[in-house]
This record gives C-alpha cells, sequence and structure tokens, in this order.
C-alpha cells in the first residue's frame, strides 16, 4: 500500500514539469498593479501581482531587471513578459519575470515587439535583403519634416561633406495618424519616379508615441519594398524603430544619417589620387618584373654562354677520337706484339742444328757399322787363322822331314801299292824339300806289311 | 565612358583595377590594357569631383511642388 | 613571329627553352635551335618591352597633364 | 654520312665503334674497318661542331648588334 | 696465300705451326716443311701488319692535322 | 733407293742394319751385304741432308733478307 | 769350289778337316789328303777374306770421295 504515496519532492517535481511543458504558461503577458514590492539587497525583485480578484507571486531576477529605464513600485500599474513555474521549496507557483514595462505606453510596446517578432520571422530583418548603399550617389531624397533640426542637419551635414550631389527635400508628416500615410507615399513616389540613388528617412528625437509612425507596419513594409537603399536616422542613439530594423542602413541620428549617406569630397578626392598612384606604380612594378624576368632568363647561363653548348661536345668529340686512336694503336701494337713473339719462336727453332744432329747420328750410324763390320770381319780372320795355323801344324810334311817320301803316279794318285806300278812308269817322289820325277825300272813285291819278299818275284822295266 | 556610369561604378572599377594590376603574374598585355582603362577612369572621376556645381536643395512640399528650399531654412 | 602571342606566352616558351638548354645532356643540334630560337623569343619580348614601356611613358604624360602625380615615382 | 644524322647519334656510333676497339680480342681486319669508321665519323662530327659553332658565333654577333647585353660575357 | 683469310686465322696456322716445330721429336722433313711454311705465313702476317699500321698511323697524322690533340696522348 | 722413303725410315733401316751387325754370328757374306747397304744407305742420308741443310740456309737467308727483325737475334 | 758356298760353310769344312788331321791314326796318305783339301779350302777363304778386304776399301774410298763429310768425324 506504501508505494502508492508519492514524496512531496516528486508530486511538486511533477507539478513544476507540467508548468514549464504548458506553453502557454512559458510566455505569459500579463497587465496588473504591484503590491508588496521588495528590491532585495542582492538585486532580485519581489512583488505580488494583482488585480480585482486574483494575485500571483512575482520574481525579477537581477539579470532581467537591469534593463528596467523606470523603478517599480506598489500601486504602479505595468505590463509584465514572463514565464509561469513553481518555487519548489515554498511549492509555490510564480510568475518568473523577463521583462517590465509601465502600462499606459504598455499597449504600444505590445503592438512593437509583436510586430517586431511578425516581421523578424517573415525575414524582413535579414540582412541579406538590404540593398547596398551607394557609395557616391548622385541624388539623394530626404523623406521627413519640412521644419526642424533634422532636416537642417541632414542638408547642412551632405552639402558640407559632398555638394556634387543633388538634394531633394520630401516633406511629410513625421507624427500624428497621417504621418504613416504620408512617409508611405514619399517612399513610393521617390520609387516610382527613380529620383533618388539613396533615400535618408528622418526625424528628430521625441516620445515613444511621437516616434510611433515609424513603428507602423505600413511603413516598415514600404520601405522594406523600396528599390532605393534607405537610411534611417530616427530619434536618438537609443531609440530603435521597426523603421530602423527594416531599413537598409539605420544611422543612430538624422545628422549621422547624412554622414552615412555621402562620402566626404576630400576623401574621395584622396582616394582617387590614391588610386591612380598605385595605377602607375603597379604597372611600372609588372614593367620591372617583367623586365627582371627575361634579364633572368636572358642571362641564363646556358642562354648567355652558348658556346659552352659546344664546348662540351668539342671535349667529348676530342676525348673519343683519343680513345679510337689509342684503342686502335694498341690494337695494332697487340697484333704485332704476338706477331713479333711467333717470329721470334720461329727463329729460335735452329733447323742448322737439327741438321747437325742428324749428320752426327749418321755418322755414328757409319762408324759403327763400319766398326761391326770390322770386328766381324776380324772374327771370321781369327777364325781363319786359327785354323789356318792348326793345319799347318798338322801338315803330314813334316813326317816326311824325317826322311819318308810321298810317291805319286802320273795321276797324282799316292802310290800306295807296287802292284798299283808296271815298271816303267813314271812316279813323283815328294820329299820334305821338293819333288823328284823318276821312272820305275823295276818291281820287287814283298810279302804284307813285314816287309817278307813274296815269292822272290821280280819284275823288271 | 557613357554618362550614366555612376561615380561609384567607375570608383569600383578603378578599385578593382588597381587590384588586378598588384597581382604579380598579371600578363604583360593585360596590365597595360588595365592601366589605359585606369587612367581613363581616374581622369574621368577627376573630371567629375572637379566639375563640383553648386547644387540646389529643392523641396517638394505638401502639394508635391518643387520648390527651392530657402538657403536660410537650411 | 605572330603579333597575337602574348608577351607572356612568350616568355614561357623562353623560360622552356632556357630550361632545356640547361640541361646538360641536350643534343647538339636541337641546343642551337633551341638557342636560335630563344634569341629570337627574347628579342621580340625586349621590342615588345620596349613598346610598352613608350606607351605607357606617353600615357603617364598625357595623365601627368591632367593628374599630376608624383615625378619621381612615374 | 647522311645529313639527317643528329651529332648525337653519330657520337653514339662513335663510342659504341671505340667501345669494340678498346676489346682486346677483336680481329685485326675488323679493327681495321672500326677504325676507318670511327676516323669518318669522329670528321664528319668535327665538321658538324665547325658548322654548328659557326651558326652560333653568327648568332651572337647577330644578337650582340641587336640586344647588346654585356660584351664581356659573350 | 688468299686475301680473303684474316690475318687472325693465319695468326692462329702460325701459332698452330710454331707449336710443331717445338716440339723434340719433329722429324727433319717435316720440320723444314713447317719451318718454310712458317716464314712464308709469317712474312703474309708482316706485309699485313705493316699495311695496318701504316694505315693507321697515316689516318693518325692525318687525323692529327685536322683535330689537333694534346700531342703527349696521340 | 726411292726418294719417297723418309729421311726418318732409311735412319731406322741405317740403324737395324747396326743393330745387326752387332750380333755376334752374322755369317761374312752377310756382314759385307750389311755394310755395303749401310754404306749406301748412309750416303743417301749424307745426301739428303746436305739437300735439307742447302735448303734450311736458303730459307733462313731468305727469311732474314725479306723480314730484317733484330740483326743480332736471327 | 762352287762360288755358293759361303765362307763359313767353307770354314767348317776347313775346320773338319783340321780336326780330322787332329786325331793320330790317321794314315799318312789320308792325312795327306786332308791337307791337301785343307790347303785349298784355306785359299779360299784367304782369297774370300781378301777379296771382302778389297771391296770394303773400296767402298770407304768411295764413300769418302763421294761424299765428303768432316774429315775427323769419318
Amino acid at each position: 500500500m506504501t508505494d502508492q504515496y508519492l514524496t512531496v519532492s516528486a508530486l511538486t517535481r511533477y507539478i513544476k514539469r507540467k508548468f514549464e511543458l504548458d506553453q502557454h504558461l512559458t510566455t505569459v503577458w500579463l497587465r496588473a498593479e504591484i503590491s508588496n514590492f521588495k528590491h532585495h539587497n542582492r538585486g532580485h525583485m519581489y512583488f505580488t501581482l494583482k488585480d480585482d480578484q486574483a494575485r500571483i507571486m512575482a520574481v525579477m531576477f537581477n539579470g532581467y531587471n537591469r534593463a528596467l529605464n523606470f523603478q517599480p513600485e506598489n500601486g504602479m500599474d505595468v505590463i509584465v513578459k514572463g514565464q509561469v513555474s513553481v518555487y519548489e521549496a515554498q511549492g509555490q507557483y510564480q510568475l518568473y519575470v523577463h521583462e517590465m514595462i509601465p502600462d499606459g505606453v504598455g499597449a504600444l510596446h505590445v503592438a512593437y515587439e509583436q510586430l517586431k517578432a511578425n516581421l523578424e520571422r517573415e525575414g524582413l530583418f535579414s540582412e541579406t535583403r538590404k540593398l547596398p548603399i551607394v557609395k557616391f550617389p548622385k541624388r539623394i531624397a530626404i523623406v521627413t519634416a519640412k521644419t526642424g533640426a533634422a532636416v537642417r542637419d541632414i542638408i547642412s551635414t551632405i552639402m558640407r561633406r559632398y555638394p556634387i550631389v543633388d538634394v531633394t527635400v520630401y516633406q511629410t508628416l513625421v507624427q500624428g495618424n497621417d504621418a504613416k500615410f504620408e512617409i508611405v507615399d514619399r517612399l513610393k513616389q521617390i520609387n516610382q519616379e527613380a529620383s533618388a540613388d539613396t533615400i535618408i528617412l528622418g526625424r528628430g528625437g521625441g516620445s515613444i508615441e511621437e516616434l510611433w509612425a515609424f513603428n507602423e507596419e505600413m511603413v516598415a513594409r514600404t520601405i522594406a519594398e523600396s528599390s532605393i537603399p534607405i537610411i534611417t536616422g530616427i530619434g536618438h542613439e537609443t531609440d530603435f524603430t521597426i523603421a530602423d530594423f527594416v531599413s537598409d542602413l539605420r544611422a543612430p541620428t538624422p545628422t549621422a544619417a547624412a554622414e552615412l549617406a555621402v562620402p566626404s569630397l576630400v576623401e574621395v578626392t584622396r582616394e582617387l589620387k590614391q588610386l591612380t598612384g598605385k595605377l602607375d606604380e603597379q604597372l611600372m612594378q609588372r614593367l620591372k618584373d617583367k623586365k627582371y624576368q627575361l634579364e633572368r632568363l636572358t642571362s641564363s647561363y646556358a642562354f648567355k654562354y652558348p658556346k659552352q653548348l659546344i664546348n662540351e661536345k668539342e671535349q667529348e668529340l676530342d676525348r673519343m677520337v683519343d680513345r679510337l686512336q689509342k684503342a686502335s694503336l694498341r690494337q695494332a701494337v697487340e697484333k704485332r706484339q704476338a706477331f713479333d713473339y711467333l717470329v721470334k719462336r720461329i727463329e729460335t727453332v735452329d733447323l742448322k742444328h737439327l741438321v747437325k744432329q742428324e749428320q752426327v747420328k749418321i755418322d755414328q750410324r757409319k762408324k759403327q757399322i763400319e766398326t761391326n763390320f770390322y770386328q766381324q770381319y776380324q772374327r771370321h780372320l781369327q777364325r781363319f787363322q786359327t785354323q789356318l795355323n792348326k793345319l799347318e801344324l798338322l801338315s803330314p810334311l813334316k813326317i816326311m822331314q824325317r826322311g819318308y817320301s810321298l810317291s805319286y803316279d802320273k795321276n797324282k794318285q799316292l802310290v800306295k801299292s807296287v802292284k798299283q806300278i808296271v815298271p816303267g812308269d813314271s812316279l813323283t817322289l815328294r820329299l820334305r824339300d821338293g819333288d823328284l820325277d823318276c821312272q820305275v825300272w823295276g818291281i820287287e813285291e814283298k810279302d804284307n806289311v813285314t816287309g817278307g819278299k813274296k815269292n822272290g818275284e821280280r819284275k823288271e822295266f | 565612358m557613357a554618362k550614366e556610369k555612376s561615380f561609384d561604378d567607375v570608383m569600383s572599377e578603378l578599385e578593382n583595377i588597381v587590384e588586378k594590376l598588384e597581382k604579380a603574374d598579371i600578363p604583360l598585355e593585360e596590365a597595360v590594357d588595365y592601366y589605359q582603362k585606369g587612367i581613363e577612369l581616374s581622369k574621368w572621376c577627376d573630371e567629375r569631383l572637379k566639375h563640383v556645381e553648386d547644387k540646389v536643395v529643392s523641396l517638394i512640399d505638401e502639394n508635391n511642388n518643387k520648390v527651392p528650399l530657402d538657403d536660410e531654412e537650411v
């Protein structure tokens, strides 16, 4: 069960959120009487707003009340703008006042604020739709009252600064109910006639009610529609009219509007002189630049010393020719060296020596042949002599030296038997030291070898 | 130069030309052309400024009549 | 050289040629051609500049008669 | 030699030949041919250079007459 | 000897012969034949070389007359 | 003896004969024959060598006359 | 004696005879025959040898006459 109960804080915060989410309560315009006013020494204002039947607690914090141009007091009727919210600590709803004006002019202010808000929303105050002010106008139209300080201030200022401009004053009412219609007509007229390149809309200072024509919507819209730039100079520095917001340029005073509308002739002349001077200066500078550029180019190394281009090639060619000749000579020299080396090698081949060697060989062979042959010959000779010696030693003729002789018949046959012989045969009797030719006279046969006579038979020649 | 041109336009033009001439890389011929044009414009402006006439301040009254404003008034 | 060519175009051309000439490895014949062309172009530029200078001086004289500027500047 | 050949082309050709000659193992007859060709090419280059030099000198003279630069430099 | 033979071919032939001649065991008659051939070839080579040398020298002389280089170098 | 026979062949033959004559048991007539043959061959060799020598001398002379190299060397 | 007979054959025969003669018991008449034969053979051999000698001498003479080489060497 206890879960269903809220804390007071939660409830209060909930209620506060509800207040803050309500669009009607976030911006409230209220007309009321002040009571219980207390200006806290820290700057905040606390008071009650009431009417015949009801009251509401209100606070205006320091940051807001500083802009007030009057001192609120009890019993004063005021118009306030603010937001309703909850002061949690006290569980109290109250009005947090942002703006406050005394009632009476209050209605005008509301209208002013509402128109301002509308036109702003429409974009009429946008800087982008503002026309540029002509710097050197030829004709200026002044829309203001025929008499009064404003028109005098404007004309004298223009004539002092820029006397070459045409000035036309378009007389108009600047206060009262009809003022807005005249102002609108004049502005339209000037636009139709295209009789000016700048319009000054001016009026001297006054109360908000006196300046009210310049807060009228039709004036504001006419200003916005103008194809000629409009400078407003209305009231004093602190006065901001709707016309000021819509105009192409707002001046704080009529005199200031005149100053903004035209340049000073002295300044213009000075400016022209400066520009003309710059013209000369710049052209000379450009010429100088170009000259310098040209000089820089024509004095560049390659351009200034064109022979250098050739010189390098000359050197290159010289080097190449050098290399060509060296290489060619070297080729010839190397071939010559190789050739000479071969020739030398041929020449070191000693053919004569070879011939001599061969000759020596031949001679050796010849000698060997002779020697060998001689040895052979000697061998044969020795063999022969050995046999010859032996033969001589064995010669049977030596036996005959002891007195023997050998008889040979006429046929040179050794006579070994008497029977080989008949008397009368010739015999050769070989003795040791010669032969005897003999004739057989008689034959006497003997027995055998014993030497006995055989039958004593004797044959005679 | 056409008379219709405003002093304002011509001064702007002149200023424009000076700005262009101030650029270092502007071609020579263009620079000369600009210069020539600039001289012309400055002459025109000069003449314009010298030619200060006494301007009459006129008043368009309630009846839309154009009347010269009394000097005393101004 | 055609009159239509602008000074700056010709200067660019000249600069181009100088750059090419400054390269060490440019072929001989090309180098000479470039040089010849460069001489031609530089003459043209020089004449152009002189011509412009003369023109400017005459413009300034003309100008000075009407709008006297500082003499030292011109 | 055809006139269309550029100096640098011929120099390259010459260098080519020289490089070949600088190789140790080239046959004699080839070496002689290369050498003869090399001499021919070098003569051509020489004439070309002389021709070009004359041209440059005449260009410089011409240039100096019309656009006098520093005399010592050129 | 046929003109078509190159110097280097003949040098190879000559070298071949020299190597053969340098062998200790070469028969006498072969040696004589080789020697004779070698003499013949060396004469041919010598003439060839002289011709080339004359040519190179004369071309260099001729060249030096036209393109004087450093005397020490050539 | 046939001319086709080479000097070296004949020298071999000659050596052969020497070896044969060195054998102890060679019959006299054979020895004589060998001897005769040997003498003959050695004569042939002599003549041949003489001929070769003449040729060598003439070749050397010829060489020296036509290709004069360093005199000390030849 | 037939010419076909070799010196060695004849020498063998001679040796044979000498051997026979060396035998003590050979009859005188036989010995005389052998001896006689031996003498004959030895004469032949002697002639043969002389003949060989003559031939050698003539060959040497011939050789020396026709191919006179270094005197010391031969």
